[in-house]
């Protein structure tokens, strides 16, 4: 069971989340030339290591998630906000509190 | 006489005798048994066959290394087979059988097999079966599928019920900061210390008693009632009969708790096991260790055990397992079992590989007979009765003098249970004095302890127990004190490593893992084919793979590979312990999600209310939709036809609640939904709706429906119901990754909103006598793709719009959904005053068909809008998610297969959807088309289908092509129309 | 006013189910659930916040998995820009603010106490539910038998928020469960 | 060439089987071969022999980095079956089924093909009529493909949960040459038939560098010394990636997933057939092997991975579906479970193609059917390695049908690797 600690929810099991794919994809604007569209959306770096990952709290929070992962160990360096707004507010949030 | 019942000593209860059978015999046993133990105290010696040979086997160990002593427990739908007698505790009324036997496990015919053992070693089946012997000639797999379907019969071990299984399961969830694996001195100790340092600790057990080896000792009881007490004291929460069976990623720990097989007449409202997932911070793991047998001639027998199994059977549960014991080993651990089995008034005689033992004057005072530098060479009787000895040095052995015995007890040494810790990923070290594999100290927050460790010695492993505690505590940022680690091994005189013995060129049948019936010659031969790896040998030889999981065998077999090869035992490798540690039942790990529970049912607000009305229901993923409502007498297709007819020709009412239904809210909501849909959402007024195709990236067809503003910043979409989730995910993820500039927030009202859809030409005025304000529905205030917030008679709030997939006059009307059913106690009986009807998904289809309007069947993922005749849907002048990878060559290609209508050429004549569309002077091959769609079309008055072809209706004008369905015998030849074959132009839904 | 239809009508009966000796759970369907949802942009959450938590009364908004309440109502933070209020119409809310949903129909809340509550959802829901980690005003929300529901700790028991599409399921699942720990149905 | 048979059984039998050698030899490798084919996995071995057979090749070597079939050969559930529907992937499958037929009298080797049918379930209308379209394919395109209805399948299968399921069995689409094989063999056949032809299979050496040469290979560098080669193929299944990458070629349409595999105790017989059930999100699969072992599957693990581990959830899931369509498998436990590394693609089909470097080949991207493909992939790689272009029908397995939006996607999932499962 991977755990990855959701920024909002805490640490949570994987089954609740969604993986999403690889998060270094930067899609390009809709109207890009076929080429770039056919790189973003077709080929991946496939790394064996430490990526950088997309995932989705499906059944909690349903926020899009950046997670730093090893894809051998599974193990986890980070977890952050995929939407810089809402990274913004829960850092301010936790800022508070503390 | 041989093994027998003591009068005194154990924990057993002997004021409990427990009635049981085995074999259709009634025995008896005391509470505290194990089946192994009450059948070893009814000296039955042998309880199973071997899995190839069907050699006869007895009790090999007392535990979960169990290869010798599987047996069928419990029958009928109740029956477990491969169950290890020496892990099932006794209850009364237990029913135990042999198997793999025949006709009983004491005379079994397929001993045949042990003759022609010379035929079948290892891997003989790869290379005959093939055809027709001697010189395997023919062709195709009809020879081998006709020696195989022999082979599996002989094959397998027992026989699994093929009722349904009527026990139920559940799971559950654990957290804890630190999960301690295994209840010996180690485990407990390790236990409280991690406790009296304030952590959460969770200990489990495979046993139904705490104490692991102390279990086992003559002397322990008063030590091991102190540890209990200072359990019980520290707050640890202590599961018994719990299996750590796997260790997974960041602390995931699988547990299965047997809850009720050791109770005769269970609780029904218990679970019979459950499968406990858990999640430690830190884990320690004192599994304790195993001990090895050790290869020679006819190792097998009934009477031969391991050295520890025949302490804790005397000890644990007063059966002394023999009279004339013969004791074997090359370690001290064989010695302290020497002085028990004599002091309990056994003759004993203690053979030890090694030439110095040490001190043994304990023994000698004890009245064991020592006999240095020996082994037992080769076992006799059908049934243990003598063995012959070996007589030198390892690896250089001479045949000596016969003794006679009844039980031979055997000990080459001892494996740390590493299992767990290898489920990580981390790699046993082969460790040389200790003659055994051992694992890191910590892996990724894994810690072991005790003889899992490779401490040999109570003490120390209790010491061992504290020290991983302690570690533990330091992971979790306690500050803590230090406690010595303690050093691997513990002996007083070293192992002297001892794998098989044998003379110089003896026949023997020596087994290595006894349970798959490997020998050791099975490993050479494995070798001089070149099958020299682990894995390859493992799989060759199947060492290791029986149910036992090679935990006695492995370590011989790689011994014997290693030799063979000239190498070291690291050379050779070892192999991946996979989990779990031991078997599992696959209804714990299914839990309760079972049956009809497999999956939830999703009903609508209408279910009951469809149901009262007589609706027979179908699946729309995990939702139940009316499928027809049948009137008595009526079959599917007349209640169908029925349904659509009454629709186009008065009014139906349909339960629309399953589409997907998001609100999209927010300053940016009409930005976001241009750039999502084909065509344009800018100018769509406040109070409309409009009907929209969403593509995926790479220009394929994802999923289409309405969206209707109901305000500046507010939008409701319906997606189709199979889309439903998929489509809010995606929205979200475009929101949070792509788009965050946008200021919209997505959230499903699925469940808000009971929807029907009321269609047909008396639509209005079923709707208008139900809503609040009969002018509200006029042709005016509710033009076609009009959408209005009112309410309906009695308040209830609705919001309607007039949309059409039926393609007659039609309203989507939804409330909130606990008002659902008096909605439809509106809508109904006013649909009665004009003779109208509920109608179904198969009515529904019929009349969508009869439009041409697209489903899921159509939209399977491979469509282009183009290919579904909706490529004026996709707007030239913006960009969408899509627009550019949709046009890529192949998928603008003009040939491509197109949504088209189908009539069959006569017109009595019926098709079936799957059937492929071929030219009719070629049927075969791939096909020019498939039919994804086929009704009988009321209105029409004959069948009719949707489908793709080629080139669309444009190639097929004037020519005939054939719907091809081989598997239903079936060909019709067809003519390609247009796919709008109803009211092509529409009049009826705007009128 | 027609009367609402919970879910769960005709599904469950009241009494006394399953193992006996002292009930180890209650179960109840809470009535008329009143739900809406308030989402804030990332700018104009602590403002949305503010309102909301006045508006029962209260001085500040609730943090991530957290809810406040009061006799008014109560307010529980979902997700990160989003709150339900449950009890009371929200404030009205200007499109640059956030924008509000009436969710009252869309979940069934069923409430669970009792000595063995937590003990009873620990076979349900991957949550950590010891005092510590999920203390009283905690909300969570989690997979219950594939089921995205929504958990509130709540004044020593637990409100459950389903699906209402997948109320009965769920029930029939929550009912079997707690028959072993003995089970009241109020 | 040493033959197998039941008369040498015999013979060894009573002379102690002294007589077996080597079932392949263990050469050092040579400084330079005519073809490397880089990977002892199935489609490697396979690609190997018929090189050699086909194409009447010499000086052929195959590396592998650890031991043979020691990779996805050894991980997978065994299932062969040809229910394939898209142009392309309908002639290929259906030719690796006839060669599957063949295999252990081509070989030599018993690969215990057991056609015992393939019985895929259907629950819904909808399910029924996508299955009649693929199996209408099937047997317009010369192989067998049958409907059950609900009776038959009963009297065929009478332990299937018919009472409560969730979703209701309907009937099923069945192939009937279809079935299961022995994994292991298949490796061990074809090294030793291809060894027997002369191709060096050389264990323990793994590649750790590509030599290029311009738009060329000019040599493999390994953990035994540079070995330089006329042509190369890639059939590395979990490792393309880092080939790729080791011939500085870029990105490719693939993503690493893993895949669990799962069998039980050993029973007597229980299950006949090869039963395939997908509903409600679920996907499982299971026949028994002939030690009496239910063998099955499900779903990837849904996120990438390289580790050869599984997790829990998946456990679960695929024991669910174990439980809800053979319910007699309840009591029935779970012996072992493991995971192998999948190269999945965008569209769930695999690359059998020529590459930018003029004399380097792909063969990859098998997805979850690599072990059903492997005499079919083989033959056609050797095929283009031999010839320099693709057969037709293996004309899409190329990288750039992506560029040209040509669709061969069985599932009609879209360009995200997990769901190709």
């Amino acid at each position: 069971m991977i755990r990855i600690d959701c920024p909002f929810c805490g640490l949570r099991d994987h089954s609740e989340f969604s993986y999403g794919g690889d998060a270094s994809i930067n899609y390009p604007p809709l109207d890009a030339p076929a080429e770039q569209w056919h790189d973003a959306v077709f080929l991946r770096e496939n790394i064996r290591g430490r990526q950088l990952e997309t995932w989705q709290h499906t059944s909690g929070c349903r926020m899009w998630l950046n997670v730093e992962r090893d894809t051998v160990s599974h193990e986890i360096f980070a977890v952050w906000p995929a939407h810089r707004g809402y990274g913004r507010v829960l850092h301010a949030e936790k800022e508070n509190t503390e | 006489m041989t093994a027998r019942r003591l009068s005194t000593g154990g924990l057993i209860d002997r004021t409990q005798a427990v009635d049981f059978s085995w074999d259709g015999n009634p025995l008896q046993g005391f509470a505290g048994d194990s089946l192994a133990a009450a059948l070893l105290a009814n000296n039955q010696r042998i309880v199973a066959r071997s899995f190839k040979y069907h050699r006869p086997r007895g009790i090999m160990s007392c535990g979960v290394e169990e290869s010798g002593a599987l047996v069928t427990v419990g029958d009928g739908d109740r029956r477990d087979p491969n169950v290890k007698a020496t892990t099932q505790e006794l209850y009364q009324g237990l029913v135990a059988s042999g198997q793999n036997a025949f006709p009983n496990v004491r005379f079994d015919v397929g001993a045949v097999n042990n003759l022609f053992g010379r035929f079948l070693p290892a891997g003989f089946y790869y290379k005959t079966f093939m055809g027709l012997p001697p010189f395997e000639s023919g062709s195709g797999t009809g020879y081998w599928m006709w020696c195989e379907n022999i082979i599996r019969k002989a094959a397998g071990m027992g026989s699994a019920s093929r009722a349904p299984d009527p026990d139920h399961y559940e799971h559950g969830h654990l957290f804890c900061e630190v999960l301690v694996v295994g209840a010996g001195p180690a485990g407990i100790s390790a236990a409280i210390a991690a406790a009296e340092l304030g952590l959460d600790v969770l200990l489990v057990e495979q046993d139904a008693l705490l104490g692991g080896d102390l279990l086992g000792q003559s002397d322990a009881q008063a030590s091991r009632d102190e540890l209990l007490k200072a359990l019980a004291a520290s707050g640890v929460r202590v599961m018994n009969r719990t299996t750590a069976f796997g260790l997974y990623d960041h602390g995931a720990a699988g547990l299965v708790e047997r809850v009720t097989d050791h109770i005769t007449q269970p609780d029904p409202n218990l679970p019979r096991q459950r499968f406990w997932t858990v999640r430690a911070q830190q884990t320690i793991v004192a599994s304790g260790a195993l001990e090895r047998h050790i290869a020679f001639d006819n190792n097998d027998r009934p009477g031969i055990m391991t050295a520890a199994a025949g302490r804790h059977y005397l000890n644990r549960y007063a059966v002394l397992p023999g009279q004339q014991i013969v004791i074997a080993g090359n370690n001290d651990s064989t010695q302290i079992v020497a002085m028990d089995m004599a002091a309990a008034g056994a003759e004993v005689t203690l053979l030890d590989a090694r030439a110095d033992i040490g001190d043994s004057t304990a023994l000698k005072d004890a009245g064991v007979q020592i006999r240095t530098g020996t082994a037992p060479l080769s076992a006799r009787g059908k049934t243990l009765n003598s063995i012959q000895l070996a007589r030198g040095l390892p690896g250089a052995w001479q045949a000596d003098e016969k003794l006679d015995c009844d039980a031979l007890l055997i000990s080459g040494g001892w494996s740390p249970v590493v299992n767990l810790i290898s489920h990580r990923g981390a790699r046993p070290q082969w460790n040389a004095d200790n003659a055994c594999f051992v694992v890191p100290e910590e892996f990724d927050g894994v810690r072991l302890a005790g003889s899992a460790a490779g401490v040999w010695q109570t003490q120390a492993c209790e010491q061992s127990g504290r020290h991983a505690a302690m570690q533990a505590a330091k992971a979790l940022g306690k500050t803590v004190s230090e406690a010595p680690g303690v050093s691997i091994g513990g002996w007083q005189t070293p192992i002297e490593p001892l794998y098989e013995i044998n003379t110089e060129g003896r026949k023997s049948k020596a087994f290595v893992d006894l349970q798959h019936d490997v020998s050791s010659d099975d490993v050479r031969l494995a070798y001089r084919e070149g099958y020299v790896s682990v894995e390859h040998l493992k799989r060759y030889t199947t060492l290791g793979m029986a149910t036992d999981g090679g935990k006695m065998g492995n370590v011989i077999g790689l011994a014997l590979m290693a030799e063979a090869l000239g190498k070291d035992i690291p050379a050779v490798g070892t192999t991946t312990f996979r989990p779990p540690y031991t078997p599992v039942a696959i209804g714990a790990l299914a839990g309760r999600s079972v049956s009809e529970h497999f999956r939830p049912l999703r009903r609508t607000p209408l279910h009951d209310w469809n149901l009262t009305q007589g609706a027979t229901m179908t699946m729309a993923g995990l939702w139940h939709r009316p499928w027809y409502f049948a009137r008595p007498g009526e079959t599917i297709n007349e209640a169908y036809i029925r349904e659509a007819a009454t629709t186009r020709s008065s009014v139906g009412l349909c339960d629309v609640t399953s589409l997907g239904k998001i609100a999209v809210q927010g300053p940016d909501a009409t930005e976001f939904l241009n750039r999502i849909y084909t065509n344009p959402f800018a100018k769509l007024p406040i109070g409309k709706a409009r009907y929209g195709i969403m593509l995926r990236d790479d220009g394929i067809v994802m999923d289409d429906g309405t969206t209707w503003r109901l305000s500046e910043t507010d939008y409701f979409m319906t997606t189709t119901t199979v889309n439903a989730a998929k489509v809010l995910t995606w929205l979200e993820e475009l929101l949070q990754t792509r788009w965050p500039e946008l200021r919209v927030h997505v959230t499903s009202v699925s469940e808000q909103w009971a929807g029907c859809a009321i269609a047909g030409p008396k639509s209005r005025e079923v709707l208008s006598a139900c809503v609040h304000q009969t002018r509200a529905v006029s042709n005016e205030a509710l033009p076609f793709m009009g959408v209005i917030e009112t309410a309906l008679q009695g308040g209830i709030p609705c919001r309607i719009a007039r949309i059409s997939f039926s393609g007659e006059m039609a309203f989507e009307a939804y409330v909130p959904s606990d008002y659902g059913p008096a909605m439809m106690d509106l809508l109904y009986p006013q649909a009665a005053l004009h003779e109208g009807c509920l109608y179904g998904l198969e009515a529904l289809g019929t009349m969508r068909i009869e439009k041409g309007h697209v489903t899921g069947a159509e939209l399977d993922g491979r469509v282009s809008i183009d290919d579904a005749g909706l490529g004026k849907m996709a707007s030239p002048n913006k960009a969408f998610i899509g627009s550019v990878l949709r046009q890529r060559p192949e998928l603008m290609r003009s040939d491509r297969p197109q949504l088209v209508g189908i009539f069959p050429k006569d017109r009595n004549a019926t098709f079936n959807v799957g059937a492929l569309l071929c030219a009719a002077d070629e049927i075969s091959g791939m096909g020019e088309g498939w039919i994804t769609g086929a009704t009988h079309s009321p209105e029409l008055g004959h069948w009719i289908g949707l489908g793709f072809i080629k080139g669309g209706v444009d190639a097929w004008q004037s020519k005939i092509a054939v719907a091809a369905d081989p598997l239903r015998d079936q060909q019709t030849e067809v003519e390609i129309v247009s796919p709008h074959m109803v009211d092509p132009s529409g009049e009826r839904m705007h009128g | 006013m027609a009367n609402r239809l919970s879910a769960l009508a005709g599904h469950y009966s009241p009494g006394r189910f399953g193992a006996e000796g002292q009930a180890g759970v209650h179960l109840s369907v809470v009535a008329d659930l009143r739900l809406h949802q308030v989402a804030a942009w990332p700018d104009s959450l602590p403002a949305v916040g503010q309102l909301l938590a006045n508006s029962i009364g209260q001085a500040a908004k609730p943090g991530p998995g957290c809810a406040i309440s009061s006799e008014q109502g109560a307010v529980l933070r979902i997700e990160p820009l989003k709150f339900w209020l449950l009890n009371l119409d929200p404030p009205t809310i200007e499109a640059e603010q956030g924008c509000s949903l009436d969710l009252s129909h869309s979940r069934t809340c069923v409430h669970i106490d009792g000595p063995q509550a937590q003990e009873f959802l620990g076979r349900l829901l991957p949550l950590d539910l010891r005092a510590a980690a999920f203390p009283d005003n905690r909300v969570a929300s989690s997979a219950l038998h594939h089921v995205g529901v929504t958990l509130w700790h709540r004044g020593g028991g637990y409100d459950l928020f389903i699906p209402r599409g997948f109320a009965v399921s769920i029930w029939e699942v929550l009912h079997a469960t707690a028959l072993q720990f003995g089970l009241e149905i109020s | 060439m040493k033959q197998y048979s039941a008369w040498k059984v015999f013979k060894n039998g009573l002379t102690g089987q002294k007589d077996w050698g080597r079932a392949w030899r263990d050469p050092e490798p040579k400084q330079a071969y005519d073809i490397v084919i880089v990977g002892g996995g199935l489609h490697g071995l396979a690609t190997a022999f018929y090189l050699a057979k086909n194409h009447g090749l010499k000086n052929i070597a195959v590396l592998e980095k650890g031991w043979i079939g020691g990779g996805n050969a050894g991980r997978n559930t065994t299932i062969v079956r040809s229910n394939y529907m898209m142009p392309g992937n309908r002639q290929f499958y259906e030719h690796s089924l006839q060669l599957w037929e063949e295999l252990s009298h081509e070989l030599n080797y018993n690969v215990m093909f057991s056609q015992r049918a393939h019985v895929a379930l259907f629950h819904s209308p909808g399910a029924r009529d996508a299955y009649a379209r693929r199996y209408n394919t099937m047997r317009l395109t010369g192989s067998d493909g049958e409907l059950w209805g609900l009776e038959q399948l009963k009297n065929e299968i009478p332990h299937l949960n018919y009472n409560d399921a969730r979703f209701p069995i309907t009937g099923a689409a069945v192939q009937r040459r279809a079935g299961t094989a022995r994994h292991d063999a298949v490796a061990w056949g074809y090294a030793r038939a291809a060894d027997q032809l002369g191709v060096d299979i050389i264990q323990n050496c793994e590649v750790t560098a590509v030599r290029r040469d311009g738009g060329r290979v000019h040599a493999l560098q390994t953990s035994r010394g540079e070995i330089k080669a006329g042509k190369v193929g890639f059939a590395v299944a979990g490792n393309t990636t880092r080939l790729w990458q080791m011939a500085d070629l870029g990105n490719l349409p693939i993503e690493s997933h893993k895949l669990q595999a799962f069998v039980s105790e050993p029973l007597k017989p229980l299950l006949d057939h090869v039963v395939v059930f997908g509903v409600g999100g679920a996907h499982f699969y299971i026949s028994q092997s002939d030690k009496g072992g239910m063998v099955f599957g499900g779903d990837l693990d849904w996120y990438k991975s390289y580790a050869q581990r599984g997790n829990l959830p998946i456990v679960q899931d695929t024991c669910e579906a174990a439980m809800s369509i053979l319910p007699c498998l309840g009591r029935v436990r779970l012996l072992r479970h493991w995971s192998g590394v999948m190269d999945m693609t965008m569209d769930g089909s695999p690359f059998i193609c020529k590459t930018p470097l003029k004399n380097l080949y792909l063969n990859a991207g098998w997805n979850y059917g690599g072990f059903k493909a492997s005499p079919a992939s083989g033959w056609y790689f050797a095929d283009l390695i031999a010839n320099d272009r693709p057969h037709e029908f293996i004309e899409h397995f190329s990288l750039d049908r992506f560029t040209r939006g040509v669709i061969i996607d069985e599932r009609g999932a879209g360009p995200d690797p997990k769901l190709h499962g």
